[in-house]
């Protein structure tokens, strides 16, 4: 595991609040579940139809052949979790149902647009459910690294093909915390070490320090 | 994550002016405790979401008897003469919605849709203020979705978590406006610990749910 | 009971197949459960959540008070019934599931338009399931008198508010059966001591004659 | 009213050149059973829908290996690189539907809406073709409904008058494609006598079901 990836899944884990429910997608999102602080019980949404995903199970024998994740991995269902249909799986991600929903990024420019699903070049293997979790959960929080092989991955405006329309609201990578707001992107904490000048320069998109900037504090 | 609280603190959170939706048919899946507090209360203007105003003395009937409703959305008025009557000095204004569309624009109100398409009403007067889209030589009419304030259940079980489990014909529109309302309030004949649901019996999934109040 | 309304109900009850899922309006619908020909299995579907209704309880200790039919009746559910919410319930209408609905009417004109929910001048009650029934079951079957009054019912073109456009296949009175074909009104039947010159009597709508007109025969 | 059938007759209900539906996510869900039969009989040209072409050893994956499908609509193909190749090469058309909206157009499909509008890919690629309306300021896709010919589905428990009970994560598309083809065929852990299954219990009512198969 990638030290980025960790730092950047531990910060994150520090947006839910205690009773929320919430989806991560693939990668650096699922490391999340990883790292939710003591005392604060979040609910992870399996979009294949569950809520209260627990953890895998402890041996073979323990297998539920019926019981996976959306990642095809066999999971366990922990108490006051139910199981319910793809509609209804949907329309809770759709409905606003989800505190928030944690995704990976190829892209998100300053307006919030975010891209993930297909880059040009590449093959297409689909969306999934990433298209309706961006436009569905309460909040769209941006799991990714801050640049890819030093490109910069937040951009004045998204050049490849769009996941959702003005969706994101937060960002978080292993240099900084960006939130997108009316007024733009807001960069509202830097990582210990790191200087907005840094930030600046390994970031494309126009944004706005906040006067009461915070150094990203992990545990 | 439900939180259990006594009946009065539920009605204590439908304030004058809010919309409420709740569930039931002519009574059955009807929280008929979380009513008569709300018609002891006396809270005023509001407008309610149901399948029909049933009687009386049933139901959303007994707000309606009691004067607290300036709107109702429903598919049926008759065998409760109040409505009618209110309905006829101008005191309520009555919208009338198909059942299967109200149906469906509640669960398109707790399931994010902007709308579903219906060859329901068309042609009839029921589209008047509506667009009629036409898919694949089809005439439809594009209803739009219904949400409320509050939304009241009756579940037959319940599990602190909110997982609800309703019986035979109580079902009905207890599923739907159990996701569509800001503030789910459920009056269940059994509240349960957690786990003493089976996830694959739960008929609502706890996250729809906010309070529970003991049938 | 009506011999006349007998008589519709006994007829209506000859349409259906062996393993048919049908809905009953109101009124002379209602009666229709009463006289399925035997060796036919038909399953009656509730709007309010289920299939398989079965007959009324037979004593007041075997009520059970969350189990109704859409008017409110005590009724029971056969072996193979199932319950659903009205999402479901009105899916299974609207999406075409039902071999047949059989509701009343007010007027039905010579398109197969239908008038059933509302009378200018008398108390509007509302449409309940009736529109969705009317444009959803594979096959709508018009039960009713013939005429109201002396009033014919069977009209050129509805004067008071529809309930569905185009959406009768068939009428059965205490006079005739009549098909709504792409042809126009097709008299079919006609009850034993009718005769076709009382019925067109009767009826406003154009309507021709099958070369193969029977008698409508009920036990 | 369900009819026991081979697999044999089951699967020689599916012609060349139909419309299937395979229920299933990453094969949990899906009848493998009536899979592997379509591939052994070899059935051509069909098309497909599903969440995703899954594995090319499991679900719809099986019958994009044998070259038996013309076009899949998924939402997902990666995986699968069988599925990959062929739409390379233009041998197998692939519609990407977001996960959400298959559903709904699934669901629209049984139940008889002429489609439903949903936010979701606004302003993406997957608006090409498609209305945009806007509804109270916000802006949707219409998406249209979905049908199949043949509809595949997984139960855990059947009964003999086609009522079904599904598994935990085993449910996802299974309820939504009973109701949305001309013939449902069910592959069925369990077939139970009718009255077998607690009518409370059921998740597909037996209305939807033509034809169970022993799993």
């Amino acid at each position: 595991m990638d030290a980025k990836d960790v730092f950047i899944a531990k910060r994150v884990a520090q947006e839910f609040k205690d009773g929320d429910f919430v989806n991560l997608g693939i990668g650096i999102p699922t490391l999340v579940g990883n790292y939710i602080p003591k005392g604060v019980r979040v609910f992870f949404h399996s979009e294949n139809g569950f809520t209260h995903i627990g953890p895998m199970p402890n041996s073979e024998e323990d297998i539920d052949r019926e019981l996976i994740n959306a990642s095809d991995q066999y999971v366990t269902i922990l108490p006051g979790g139910a199981f319910f249909d793809s509609a209804v799986s949907f329309g809770i991600i759709r409905g606003g149902h989800l505190a928030a929903t944690v995704l990976g990024g190829l892209q998100v420019d300053q307006e919030g647009n975010l891209a993930n699903w297909r880059m040009p070049g590449k093959k297409t293997v689909g969306m999934g459910g990433g298209m309706d979790l961006a436009v569905g959960a309460k909040r769209v929080i941006i799991a990714m690294e801050h640049t890819n092989k030093g490109e910069p991955k937040i951009v004045k405006k998204c050049n490849v093909p769009l996941t959702g329309l003005k969706c994101v609201d937060l960002i978080v990578t292993e240099m900084a915390v960006m939130a997108v707001t009316e007024k733009g992107l807001v960069l509202k904490e830097i990582a210990p070490g790191v200087t907005v000048d840094q930030v600046r320069a390994a970031t494309e998109a126009e944004f706005t320090v906040d006067p009461d900037l915070k150094i990203i504090s992990v545990e | 994550m439900a939180k259990v609280i006594s009946i009065e603190e539920a009605v204590d959170l439908i304030k004058d002016g809010m919309t409420i939706m709740v569930a039931g048919f002519w009574g059955v899946g009807t929280p008929e405790k979380l009513i008569d507090a709300l018609v002891a209360k006396g809270t005023k203007n509001l407008t309610s979401i149901s399948i029909s105003t049933a009687l009386t003395t049933k139901g959303v009937g007994k707000l309606v008897a009691n004067r607290q409703l300036k709107k109702v959305i429903v598919s049926y008025i008759g065998r409760n003469p109040a409505t009618s009557e209110q309905y006829e000095s101008g005191d309520l204004e009555v919208e009338f919605v198909p059942q299967g569309t109200l149906a469906e624009r509640i669960r398109a109100g707790g399931f994010g849709l902007g709308g579903i398409l219906t060859p329901t009403g068309v042609g009839t007067e029921i589209e008047q203020g509506k667009q009629r889209i036409t898919v694949d030589g089809r005439d439809y009419l594009l209803e739009k979705p219904l949400r409320a304030d509050v939304a009241l259940i009756k579940a037959y079980k319940a599990d602190k978590a909110g997982n609800l489990v309703y019986r035979k014909a109580a079902r009905n529109t207890n599923p739907l406006m159990a996701a569509a309302a800001d503030i789910t309030i459920v009056q269940a004949d059994e509240i349960l610990e957690i786990g003493e649901i089976d996830p694959d019996e739960v008929m609502t999934p706890g996250i729809f749910v906010d309070y529970l109040v003991q049938g």
